[in-house]
């Protein structure tokens, strides 16, 4: 049966990436990345990996999306034909395509449960990590734990990313004049319904946020759905209602200090003379030290998440506003 | 306490001092921040090569977690050493870039410039220190990222095209080694690199494990621009801010030529990258082709900036030849050249950086003149240009000593030759600049009284990567044992083909 | 339990009956305004359908209360959008096809 | 048969990289590009996420009385490759944002043509 929805999904997945090669409607082309990217999020919990779905769809098919439409309000809707020639394109891609059937005709088939994937490594997180960390959930074991390492790194990706937003984007300053009342005024029932949702959302980002190591969720998730929210409010009631309550400004001092906090952690444990992030030194019991370690550091990860992808969406709306004044 | 941490301190500064930097905003205390951690990592890596250069390997298990089942930092002589160059390059830049982006990046801009400088150079630390295949590609990102936002800094509209294919061809290149890591996973199930190579023998002749080998060179060829995959390194290298160009010139492709040597030496072994999959002559051909094409292609251009890029994807050229001689002094050659070409081409962009300072354009015409009203800079150029050549007692020269040598122990005389034919390309196109700053005159229009040295904080880093070519190309102890034994390392610890035995 | 899967199989079909016709209604209708039609009704009661046959497969527990609440947000969001939709169109200027036609009729009998 | 069911996902998760693959090689729009470079990577995370399924097995979440789970690991890894996909597309969209303000335009052929070789 799995096999069976999991075909289905991947057809579905290739006629959708076909009708994106010959799409020259951009405004098209941008929605059916966000069905693919819904599509995807599908097969990854029809395969059992539920958090990757998770943040697949609130980023693939949210803020990628949203981004991808923000960005096609400033530079038009309209594919222009070209006189490329797409002869080289499609050698390269057959060669790579090729080289990559070849590649697959030794893989370990597809579910076996003896393929080395499932042997070497794996077994200790998923037989011994609810006993050494303490939590059900294994990805979040491995993630905040194992390679507690990686998801630094994961969150200063974040981080750059949004310095380099802000460096090519700019913040709007206050001086730069009059803006135009922005938001959806004469939308009554939109207002009224996302007032009522938005607590709800941001209530649901909290859930996520400390869920995480039960359930699928996390600092990631939690970050984007809290931004979710607050891009609503300023889609509905307008950005200069949105900078009142989370300014630009003080978005680029939170996503830096989430950095510094899961950094700070590893740093700590290193005082109390383990090694960086060795989160047992936390506490005298290891496991409640494992604890404490990831709960500080998905913070650490929510609060960077949040204010990056908050101060992204503010720098490409800004933009919009800006396009609109002229 | 230092010493017990000393692999991860290197990453973990700048990696701390980014978003301090961020949160001060003043371009002064930024800078200030910036430099000091950029200087505390220098130091730290030099205390890094010592202790791997006297207990051969380090092994950090961040977390507290045993390899495989945790990350793994594991220092040898190779990656300490190129730390080495990019810690000491990074800070001398930071010294360099107070002054030379007062004329380049808007003042708004200059703590994001720090910033971006220090997250890259804390994904460069990472990429070389880690132990572990995923974790190398979360820190390529990270430098790449920050790669970018730096390049699209300049104030020129085209440094925006430029950043733009550098990011397309850039996350290609990242998502083909994430595909060929993928295969190795695949069929060997594990992510550390030690463990990867312990395991992947059995495999030889396993078709994923080589289209994942093949996956892993497409893409790290990307990242350090080998021939014909360099199309994004000139107008990047041309339009960024000359403080990045100097930075990036020196660190970022040799950093992707140390990841090529710790895939072919270390995980997959030199016998069967290149004994059974013939990698060798594929890599001493576009060596051969990058070297001649990209020198030919800097003698005809007119922006400096861009001479210099085609050289330094020529000069790359260099460092895969060494590696594709597949010998211990093959190995060495390619490794110093890493280094010593940190020290030229780092030298080569400030001086031209510094021309812009003053007269606004990078233009060879620009430097008509120049000669008597910048004499410091203009000096440093050509000894910095000297060393490019391979002129004795620079350490251009060493370079090409070892790889000569190394050609001509395997008695490939051809080879040799083309290498010092390739020289002579150089010759031509720092030749071409040198007759334009000594035996032109300054252009009429120009008010000759405001083209004069520029200030002190540039040329200090400057001279000191200039002196610094001399002393390495005199002294030469230091470099080649560093350089020697990290080589020698990787062999002892490889499959050897039988060839080079 | 036997008469409980059959009513749940009853729910999920006739659920995706209303889905599918409305996605056929998407491709087939005239107009925007139709198609916004189309997609809502159905979307909605497609919605209750299906979440009503799962809410029976469930032995009422926490996921039950999950679905009730998904029930419940897609029972606010899903109209609030169509509204949203139609209202922009309309503030845009689009008319519907009875305007239109009105509008032909006064320009063919004008000119 | 069993050939074709132990290898069918792998050869359709290649089969979607190079539709992405094929777009940001060819595309001449830089949003498009964009677009290409998402569908690439996410057909590659496909492919992780394959490589960890269990026949038979559950999401790595620890139940009672379940011994057969699915491989946490490349659930992990993708989770950090998500990231880093959506970093590089804010990067790439900002900057196709400034091209636009500074030549009018996001088509690659018609900015080369503005601007001189290199």
């Amino acid at each position: 049966m799995a096999e069976i929805i999991d075909l289905v999904l991947l057809a579905m997945l290739a006629l959708t990436a076909l009708r994106v090669i010959f799409l020259k409607d951009l405004f098209a082309v941008v929605m059916l990345f966000g069905i693919y990217s819904f599509l995807s999020a599908l097969i990854f919990v029809n395969l059992d990996a539920v958090d990757v779905a998770f943040t697949e769809a609130a980023v693939g098919a949210g803020i990628s999306t949203v981004l991808m439409l923000g960005t096609l309000a400033l530079t038009g809707r309209k594919e222009k034909p070209s006189k490329h020639s797409s002869f080289l394109p499609l050698v390269v891609v057959f060669v790579t395509g090729a080289a990559l059937i070849y590649g697959t005709l030794d893989m370990p088939p597809f579910g076996h449960p003896d393929n080395p994937v499932h042997e070497h490594v794996a077994p200790r997180y998923i037989e011994e990590s609810p006993k050494e960390v303490g939590l059900p959930n294994m990805v979040t074991s491995v993630l905040a734990s194992y390679r507690g390492f990686d998801t630094l790194g994961e969150t200063v990706v974040v981080f750059s990313a949004a310095v380099g937003v802000i460096a090519l984007l700019g913040v709007r300053r206050k001086e730069e004049g009059e803006t135009p009342e922005s938001g959806l005024k004469e939308h009554h029932v939109l207002r009224v319904v996302a007032k009522l949702l938005i607590p709800l959302v941001i209530l649901f980002a909290l859930y996520v946020q400390f869920h995480g190591d039960f359930g699928p969720g996390g600092g990631f998730q939690a970050g984007v759905i809290a931004a979710a929210a607050f891009i609503l409010y300023a889609l509905v009631y307008g950005l200069p209602h949105s900078f009142a309550v989370i300014g630009p400004r003080f978005l680029q001092i939170l996503a830096p200090i989430g950095v510094l906090l899961y950094a700070g952690v590893g740093l700590f444990s290193m005082y109390k003379g383990g090694q960086f992030l060795d989160y047992n030194m936390l506490a005298e019991d290891p496991i409640a030290g494992q604890h404490y370690g990831i709960i500080i550091i998905e913070l650490g990860v929510g609060i960077t998440v949040f204010a990056v992808m908050l101060s992204i969406f503010y720098a490409f709306a800004s933009q919009a506003e800006r396009s609109n004044v002229q | 306490m230092v010493e017990q941490h000393l692999s991860v301190l290197p990453i973990l500064l700048p990696l701390l001092a980014a978003p301090i930097a961020i949160i001060i905003g003043r371009s002064y205390l930024s800078w200030m921040v910036a430099t000091i951690a950029s200087a505390g990592a220098f130091i730290f890596s030099w205390q890094l090569l010592l202790a791997a250069l006297s207990e051969g390997v380090i092994s950090y298990a961040v977390g507290g977690w045993p390899p495989p089942w945790g990350i793994e930092l594991r220092v040898d002589a190779a990656n300490a050493f190129v730390l080495l160059a990019v810690s000491s390059v990074s800070t001398l830049v930071l010294l360099y870039a107070r002054d030379s982006i007062q004329k380049e990046i808007d003042q708004s801009q200059h703590a994001l410039f720090y910033t971006a400088h220090l997250l890259c150079l804390a994904g460069l630390s990472g990429i070389l220190l880690t132990g572990d295949a995923f974790n190398l590609f979360v820190f390529l990102e990270i430098s790449s990222l920050a790669t970018y936002t730096l390049v699209s800094l300049a104030s020129d509209r085209r440094c925006l095209t430029a950043a733009f294919r550098y990011l397309v061809m850039g996350t290609i290149g990242a998502t083909f080694i994430l595909i060929g890591v993928g295969m190795l996973y695949m069929k060997t199930g594990t992510l550390n690199m030690l463990d990867l190579a312990e395991r992947i023998h059995v495999y030889d002749s396993s078709r994923t494990i080589n289209t994942g080998l093949a996956f892993i060179m497409v893409g790290v060829s990307i990242k350090l621009a080998l021939f014909p995959l360099h199309a994004w390194l000139p107008p990047a290298y041309t339009h960024a801010p000359s403080a990045v160009t100097a930075f990036l010139a020196s660190t970022a492709t040799k950093v992707a030529v140390y990841v090529m040597i710790r895939f072919i030496f270390t995980i997959f072994g030199a016998e069967h990258v290149f004994h059974e999959m013939g990698m060798d002559i594929i890599l001493m051909v576009l060596a051969i082709v990058a070297i001649f094409k990209c020198s030919y292609m800097a003698t005809v251009q007119s922006n400096v900036k861009t001479v210099l890029a085609y050289s330094s994807v020529a000069q790359i050229g260099y460092m895969v030849l060494g590696i594709s001689l597949v010998s211990v002094t093959g190995l060495m050659a390619g490794m110093i050249h890493i280094f010593n070409h940190a020290l030229m081409k780092g030298a080569l962009f400030m001086a031209v950086g510094a021309v812009f300072y003053r007269v606004g354009s990078v233009d060879i015409k620009a430097f008509n003149g120049l000669g008597r009203q910048m004499p410091l800079t203009m000096a440093a150029f050509t000894l910095a240009g000297l060393s490019i050549i391979g002129v004795p007692l620079t350490v251009g020269f060493i370079s090409k000593w070892y790889l000569v040598t190394a050609a001509l122990e395997q008695d490939q005389w051809v080879l040799a030759g083309l290498v010092l034919l390739g020289s002579l390309l150089a010759v031509v196109y720092i030749g071409r600049i040198l007759e334009a700053a000594y035996f032109q005159k300054l252009p009429d229009n120009v008010d000759a009284s405001k083209i004069k040295e520029v200030p002190l904080l540039m040329l200090i880093p400057m001279w000191i990567l200039v002196l610094a070519n001399i002393y390495f190309g005199i002294e030469t102890s230091i470099t080649t044992e560093a350089a020697g034994s990290a080589a020698e390392w990787l062999f002892q610890h490889t499959r050897l083909p039988e060839v080079a035995q | 339990m036997l008469l409980l899967d059959i009513i749940s199989s009853i729910l999920l079909i006739a659920g995706v009956f209303f889905g599918l016709s409305g996605a056929i209604g998407l491709f087939k209708f005239p107009d925007f305004f139709t198609r916004v039609h189309a997609a809502s009704v159905t979307d909605s009661i497609a919605a209750i359908l299906i979440i009503g046959g799962l809410l029976l497969q469930t032995s009422f527990d926490l996921n039950t209360a999950k679905l009730l609440f998904i029930l419940l947000f897609l029972m606010i969001t899903s109209p609030t959008a169509s509204h949203a939709l139609a209202k922009s169109a309309r503030h845009g200027g689009l008319l519907t096809l009875a305007e239109n036609k009105v509008k032909k009729q006064e320009h063919t009998s004008h000119g | 048969m069993n050939f074709i069911l132990d290898y069918y996902n792998y050869w359709i998760v290649v089969f979607l990289m190079m539709a992405g693959f094929y777009i940001v090689i060819s595309a001449n729009n830089l949003v498009k590009k964009i677009v290409g470079l998402n569908i690439f990577q996410t057909s590659v995370f496909m492919l992780y996420i394959s490589m960890g399924k269990v026949s038979g097995g559950t999401a790595p979440i620890l139940v009672e009385g379940v011994t057969q789970y699915s491989n946490p690991l490349p659930h992990v890894l993708i989770l950090t490759a998500i990231v880093v996909g959506v970093a590089t597309t804010a990067v790439g969209l900002s900057l196709i944002v400034r091209i636009k303000r500074a030549y009018g335009t996001v088509e690659e052929n018609e900015f080369e043509n503005k601007d001189d070789a290199i």
